[in-house]
């Protein structure tokens, strides 16, 4: 297994019942790829890996692993392993009969499946837990077993659903670590299912944002960080979260405007998708984009709470429309409720939205 | 096994596995089902035969006294034991579950007679309701000379001395049903409850209750089935009397199934219990299914 | 079963006891009946010793409860694995086997037998169908005997009634004497049997064979049956509040106490006297009413045999009617279970006064009354005691209203 | 009962001794109080002779002990012509009891498994049919499925009757199964497919060592219904193979014979004794299995 399989899947249509959660979907897993599928509780993302999986009927559409169809093929042989948010360990077996249960169905000599075993119990650090049940283990240790459980079988294709989901946060950062590195040294493809941004964004080669049943963005955290390319995509990533402000674009002047929040903002270093579209918009901008101090396009904000972070500050202002935004201050800064202090939007990093759509202008 | 149909090969064992269940269901159930609805509309009386004669047994069964008592009956004893028998059910369930002392010997008193055969803790029962030599004798023995408990001999109310021993049998099997329902809820919610200063009683009544809507269903089930189904209880205490006072459906089906050798009858009495059921459990099923469907999808 | 046919033959009466093991060249023959009890277990040793005697192997299969032994013997039959005989009530419990072919006749053994001679002419056509006899009669019970307790109507002043109407007034003494005047268990079938007592003695076998064999709506309406019912519901006053839902061995045993006056009940209430040790005519008297002619309802056993694919079973079926008919079987029998011998012909001096007396009566035709089932179908019957149940308890049912639903089950399709 | 008097564990809710308290357990002494009396009454008028039974003091103590009527029951009541009490069926209930029990849990397990975590096609008309079945009085079945076995040949045998039972339990078990494993959680079920087990492995290996709170419950459950059963024992087991029951109600049925109540309850004590000793015994796994699954979903 040299050449890893990548993943396509194509046209999928997923119905329960007579409701339908996905439809027309198309995504490319390249080979050796870590993509991670990111967005709100309900949006078809789980399903989506569950159908990968093969535990999920698509209704129509097709799924290929490694160049070959595996629509209807049982979970099994479509050379894929997964990791489950719950662990689903089986509880009556302890931890070395969880991780060989999958290669002792399969038929595997009792040889082999020693040695994978050790090897993934020492990858993941978890020997000494081998003799121990799911039930004497922590949270960590447990979700390190369900990892193992997947490394043994040695496939092309790792899912994971939700993986870390039922950790504190510690051990979420400690283990996101693990996987990272798990997929350097394996270079196998993965898919990951998750809601939260910081994983999504630290572990991704590439990032599918869903939204209802729909992929809104396909692409590599940096551009999906910086070029949302809908309302959406922008307010579900980044923490915290971007600020926005209802306004319009003006062309009236020799370069666009955008007025609203009593602002007016000049738009000369935004790069716009297509010509310029005259008429409502939202402004987006990012809360580490703000700059403090002088400049020409700069303003007079109002502080209104400071909330310190530690290596830096989240500002909360008002505009002089007294729409709400926030900042990012690095250091403590010495600013207090009440102030007042200048304020820009630097054009090139700000997103523009359409009023109707959302889509970026 | 088919693709093409969107079908896994592996729901092919699932239905091996089911063949032995679905054997079961098409011949035994479905077809002795069919089969008394067919004999339902014949003469038969102790042998089948096929003389086919309409409706003309329903005629006979809707204009028979002992019938349309005994459907009586059965929704008054059915009312009041599944509520008699949740109720006690519930309040002993709640009471062993505040940590009492032997509790192990408590929950096995009470579930013992669910163990028990009617055929005679029902003469037992019929021994002590009755009033010339049981409770109404011992007590009058005390000194309460005019103490009356002679329900068992009295036309009218009769049929709540079945209920009393019914509860008896069911109430232990509710209680655990309950305590299993309690024992699963979240000690947050007790903490929470406790935190806001609400009392035990209201914590029960408002918070806890309300959360086993599972535990009711299963019991509710249960109950209801032992219900429809009663036979050797009123068999056991009463023998139906006095009069008809305490006949019930199935007593009615089985007597004419058997000792009165009237098959047409007592298929047509099954086949009416039978339609009854469904209408009432068919509409709740579809509910149940809809929601479970509902659930599912996430 | 072939396993055992070549077991080694053991004693008889080893075999007997345990009842299993068997001998190809022996005649055996598994008999289901309903017969539990300490006393009926004695008799139905009697007709297993003769068999024995005869050379047969008695395999015994009782099962408690008339209904779960033919649900028993009936279920076996249809399925194809049927007993060597089945007891039934001497009536038409079996008609329908006969008619769906089931039973083997026993035509040949009763002509050569003349049981149309030797047999009351009511128990005779009660297992005669079709002209040709299906079961073989065993013993008759009378249904409607009063007992009474000697001691109780002493105190009282009074001497053995002899109709309902001298019933009553001696009931009226025994209640104002602070005893409970008529012991009774009030279960459906007992409640029927009591007014079928009381119907029989007040409207006569004329009546009575209009309403069951005839299904005849003038015998309802007549004056004598309505005076059956009036005189009916007066004994309501005359049990006790304990008697609903009361075994019928716990009202006899409320007569031996002296606690109760009478009690009407088969003969088989003798076996409950006699455990107590209590002889009839000195401390307790037996009597029957019969105003109008006919004076004795005759129920009791039969048993019937159902076809058999194996001939050596047929003949050991053969073997068991002619032994259980035979004399010294016929007495033994009556003795031990405390009914009389269903033939006409023998010697009854061995049995107590009660039975004698029945012995006597029965040699007077006029005086034979063939019981309810063997005139009526079971649905029939069944529909007359829930009438009768729902009539006795409660006053709600008014006597028109008896009749007229009494006029709407005959005219049914019971 | 060896677990009569473990150690209470330490709770949230400290023990006080106050009014309440006291309140609490004087319902529940009054309510087993309620609950023996039936048994009392039965063992009383066991240990009794017939005459003082007679006399009609039920609930009183007897003035005179006497186990008679036990050795009687067991070992000498007549019916019929055996006269050897009710220990003649002991063993042919035995073995009824346990064969049924065993293939009416596994064709019950089998069924819920299948009709819970795979989505067959029909599951649900399946199970409601089921559901249906439960509240039809069984004695209507009878007829029928005599006519049934007597062609499939296996009328008047004890794999009849193991039939029989299976068929007549099915619903219930199928409940309970299918309500257990219906509230485990799904990832347990996925994870085992992607691991390659099939149907009948994930039975075997995950789903059944999961479910043994549910056996418990589901034996105990079989183990009283057929023990007590009557008239399918009757009806289908055939001569050789009649339950304890049989023998139980021709001691205590007789139409016309005389009856010994001493003996009656005795012997109902004695056949009883197998379910009860099943429900003491196990009392505390009985509402830990119910906890375990039948009151979700």
């Amino acid at each position: 297994m040299n050449a890893q399989p990548g993943v396509s899947l194509r046209d999928i249509k997923i119905m329960f019942g007579t409701v339908k959660v996905l439809e027309g979907l198309d995504l490319e897993v390249a080979p050796s790829e870590f993509l991670v599928l990111l967005g709100p509780s309900g949006c078809g993302k789980s399903t989506l890996l569950n159908a990968v999986a093969g535990l999920v009927e698509v209704r129509a559409g097709q799924i290929w692993i490694g160049g070959k169809n595996v629509t209807w093929e049982e979970p099994k042989d479509r050379g894929i392993a997964m990791v489950f948010q719950s662990y689903a360990l089986y509880p009556r077996m302890t931890v070395r009969q969880n991780m060989s249960f999958g290669l002792k169905v399969a038929g595997t000599p009792a040889a082999e499946i020693e040695r994978r075993v050790g090897e993934a119990a020492e990858l993941l650090r978890i020997g000494p837990l081998l003799d121990r049940r799911p039930s004497e283990l922590s949270g960590g240790q447990r979700q390190r077993v369900a990892i193992g459980r997947a490394l043994v079988r040695k496939v092309g294709v790792y899912l994971f659903d939700e993986p870390l989901s039922n950790l504190d946060a510690q051990l979420r950062a400690e283990l996101r670590v693990e996987i990272k590195r798990l997929h350097q040294q394996l270079g196998a493809t993965m898919i990951y299912v998750t809601h939260d941004q910081i994983e999504a964004l630290t572990l991704a080669d590439r990032i599918a944002v869903m939204h209802s049943g729909v992929i809104q963005q396909l692409d590599t955290p940096a551009r999906i960080y910086r070029e949302p390319k809908n309302r959406f995509v922008a307010s579900f990533v980044g923490s915290p979260a971007m600020n926005f402000i209802d306004g319009a674009i003006s062309t009236q002047a020799s370069a666009p405007v955008f007025e609203g929040g009593g602002l007016r903002i000049p738009l000369a270093g935004y790069v716009f998708a297509a010509d310029v579209p005259a008429g409502p918009a939202t402004l987006g901008i990012r809360p580490e984009h703000v700059t403090v101090g002088p400049a020409p396009s700069a303003f007079e904000a109002a502080v209104e709470i400071v909330e310190p972070m530690g290596a830096d500050s989240l500002v909360w202002c008002r505009t002089p429309g007294g729409t709400a935004f926030s900042l990012r201050l690095s250091g403590e800064g010495g600013i207090r409720p009440g102030d007042r202090m200048p304020v820009s939007f630097p054009s090139a990093a700000v997103s523009l939205f359409a009023k109707a759509d959302g889509a970026r202008l | 096994m088919f693709a093409r149909f969107g079908r896994f090969r592996s729901r092919t064992a699932a239905w091996v596995a089911l063949l032995p269940a679905l054997a079961i269901i098409l011949v035994a159930h479905a077809g002795s089902t069919g089969w008394t609805i067919w004999m339902s509309f014949t003469s038969s009386r102790m042998l089948p035969n096929s003389n086919f004669v309409g409706l003309r047994q329903y005629v006979t069964l809707f204009n028979n006294d002992r019938w349309l008592v005994s459907i009586h009956n059965l929704a008054i004893f059915g009312t009041l034991m599944v509520v008699g028998a949740l109720a006690v059910g519930l309040l002993l369930a709640i009471a062993i579950d505040q940590r009492v002392r032997a509790e192990n010997v408590l929950r096995s008193v009470f579930l013992y007679p669910f163990s028990m055969s009617f055929v005679v803790t029902g003469l037992a029962w019929q021994w002590m309701l009755n009033p010339t030599h049981g409770i109404q004798k011992l007590v009058r023995g005390w000194g309460f000379a005019d103490f009356q408990f002679d329900w068992i001999v009295r036309q009218d109310t009769v049929i709540f001395t079945l209920v009393i021993a019914g509860v008896w049998h069911a109430a232990g099997l509710v209680m655990a049903i309950m305590l299993a329902g309690l024992r699963g809820i979240d000690d947050e919610i007790w903490k929470a409850a406790r935190v806001d200063g609400i009392p035990t009683w209201r914590t029960y009544a408002s918070i806890v209750i309300p959360m086993l809507g599972a535990s009711f269903a299963t019991a509710g089930i249960l109950l209801s089935a032992s219900v429809v189904r009663l036979y050797d209880l009123a068999v056991a205490m009463t023998n139906g009397g006095p009069g008809l006072a305490s006949e019930v459906p199935a007593k009615f089906v089985m007597d004419h199934l058997f000792e009165r050798g009237n098959l047409g009858l007592a298929t047509a009495a099954a086949t009416s219990m039978l339609i009854t059921v469904v209408s009432i459990a068919a509409p709740l099923f579809y509910a149940r299914a809809r929601a479970r469907a509902q659930e599912t999808r996430r | 079963m072939i396993a055992r046919s070549i077991r080694v033959v053991v004693p008889a009466a080893l075999a007997l006891a345990a009842g299993m093991g068997s001998a190809g060249a022996q005649q055996r023959a598994e008999v289901i009946h309903w017969w539990t009890s300490g006393g009926e277990s004695a008799a139905v040793r009697v007709f297993a010793e003769q068999f024995t005697k005869a050379g047969g192997q008695w395999v015994d299969t009782a099962i408690a409860g008339g209904a779960n032994a033919r649900t028993a013997a009936i279920n076996r039959t249809v399925g194809g694995d049927p007993p060597t005989a089945m007891q039934f009530n001497t009536g038409k419990q079996f008609d329908d086997l006969v008619e769906a072919n089931l039973l083997a006749d026993v035509d040949a053994l009763a002509r050569q037998q003349n049981w149309k001679a030797i047999l009351p002419e009511a128990i005779s056509a009660a297992v005669t169908r079709n002209g040709k006899y299906f079961a073989v009669p065993v013993n008759i019970h009378g249904q409607n005997w009063i007992w009474y307790n000697k001691a109780v109507l002493e105190k009282v002043g009074a001497s053995e009634p002899k109709n309902w109407d001298e019933a009553i007034a001696i009931l009226e003494k025994i209640k104002a004497a602070g005893l409970i005047p008529l012991a009774f268990s009030g279960q459906k079938n007992w409640e029927r049997d009591l007014f079928n007592t009381v119907m029989l003695d007040k409207a006569g076998p004329a009546v009575w064979n209009g309403i069951y064999a005839q299904r005849s709506e003038a015998a309802a309406r007549s004056a004598d049956f309505r005076a059956a019912v009036d005189t009916f519901a007066k004994l309501r006053s005359y049990v006790d509040a304990g008697s609903p839902g009361r075994n019928w061995n716990d009202a006899t045993a409320l007569v031996i106490q002296g606690k109760a006056g009478m009690q009407v009940m088969g003969d088989w209430a003798k076996g409950e006297f006699a455990a107590a040790g209590k002889t009839a005519g000195k401390d307790f008297g037996c009597t029957l009413f019969g105003s109008k002619g006919g004076g004795y309802v005759m129920g009791g056993d039969v048993f019937a045999f159902p076809k058999q694919k194996d001939a050596a079973k047929s003949g050991a079926q053969l073997t068991l009617a002619k032994v259980m008919l035979e004399p010294d079987t016929q007495i033994l029998f009556a003795q031990k279970k405390g009914s009389i011998p269903v033939r006409t012909d023998l010697d009854v001096s061995s049995l107590d006064i009660c039975a004698q007396r029945a012995s006597k009566m029965i040699q007077d035709k006029s005086q034979q009354v063939a019981s309810v089932q063997m005139l009526a179908p079971p649905a029939m019957n069944g529909a007359i005691e829930d009438l009768v149940s729902q009539f006795w308890n409660g006053n709600a049912m008014s006597h028109d209203q008896f009749v007229d639903k009494m006029v709407a089950i005959l005219k049914g399709s019971y | 009962m060896s677990a009569g008097n473990t150690a209470i564990p330490a709770g949230p809710r400290p023990d006080r001794t106050s009014a309440a308290r006291w309140g609490l357990y004087a319902f529940l002494a009054i309510s087993a109080l309620f609950f023996l009396t039936p048994l009392y009454v039965m063992i009383v008028t066991s240990l009794k002779s017939m005459d003082e039974i007679r006399a009609g003091y039920i609930l009183q103590f007897p003035a005179e002990f006497t186990v008679a009527a036990w050795t009687k029951a067991w070992n000498s009541a007549c019916t019929g012509l055996n006269c050897n009490g009710i220990k003649v069926g002991f063993f042919n209930s035995v073995r009824i009891l346990v064969p049924s029990v065993i293939v009416s849990i596994a064709v019950g397990s089998l069924t819920g498994y299948a009709l819970s975590l795979w989505r067959v096609r029909g599951a649900d008309v399946i199970f409601g049919a089921l559901m249906v079945v439960a509240f039809i009085p069984y004695q209507v079945f009878i007829y029928p499925l005599v006519r049934i076995f007597s062609m499939a040949g296996i009328n008047q045998t004890l794999f009849g009757i193991v039939v029989i039972h299976t068929i007549f339990g099915l619903p219930t078990m199928t409940l309970l199964f299918r309500n257990y494993f219906a509230s485990l959680p799904p990832d347990l079920f996925k994870a085992a497919r992607v691991d390659g087990a099939g149907f009948f492995q994930i039975f075997w290996s995950i789903m059944l060592p999961m479910a043994v709170p549910m056996i418990v419950v589901a034996m105990i459950l079989q183990v009283t219904g057929i023990w007590n059963d009557f008239i399918l024992g009757l009806v289908f087991a055939g001569r050789e193979n009649l339950p304890m029951t049989v023998q139980l109600n021709n001691i205590v049925n007789s139409t016309q014979g005389e009856r010994a109540y001493n003996v009656d309850m005795a012997a109902t004590m004695l056949t009883a004794l197998v379910p009860l000793a099943v429900y003491f015994g196990s009392g505390r796994w009985f509402v830990r299995g119910i906890a375990a699954g039948a009151v979700k979903g």
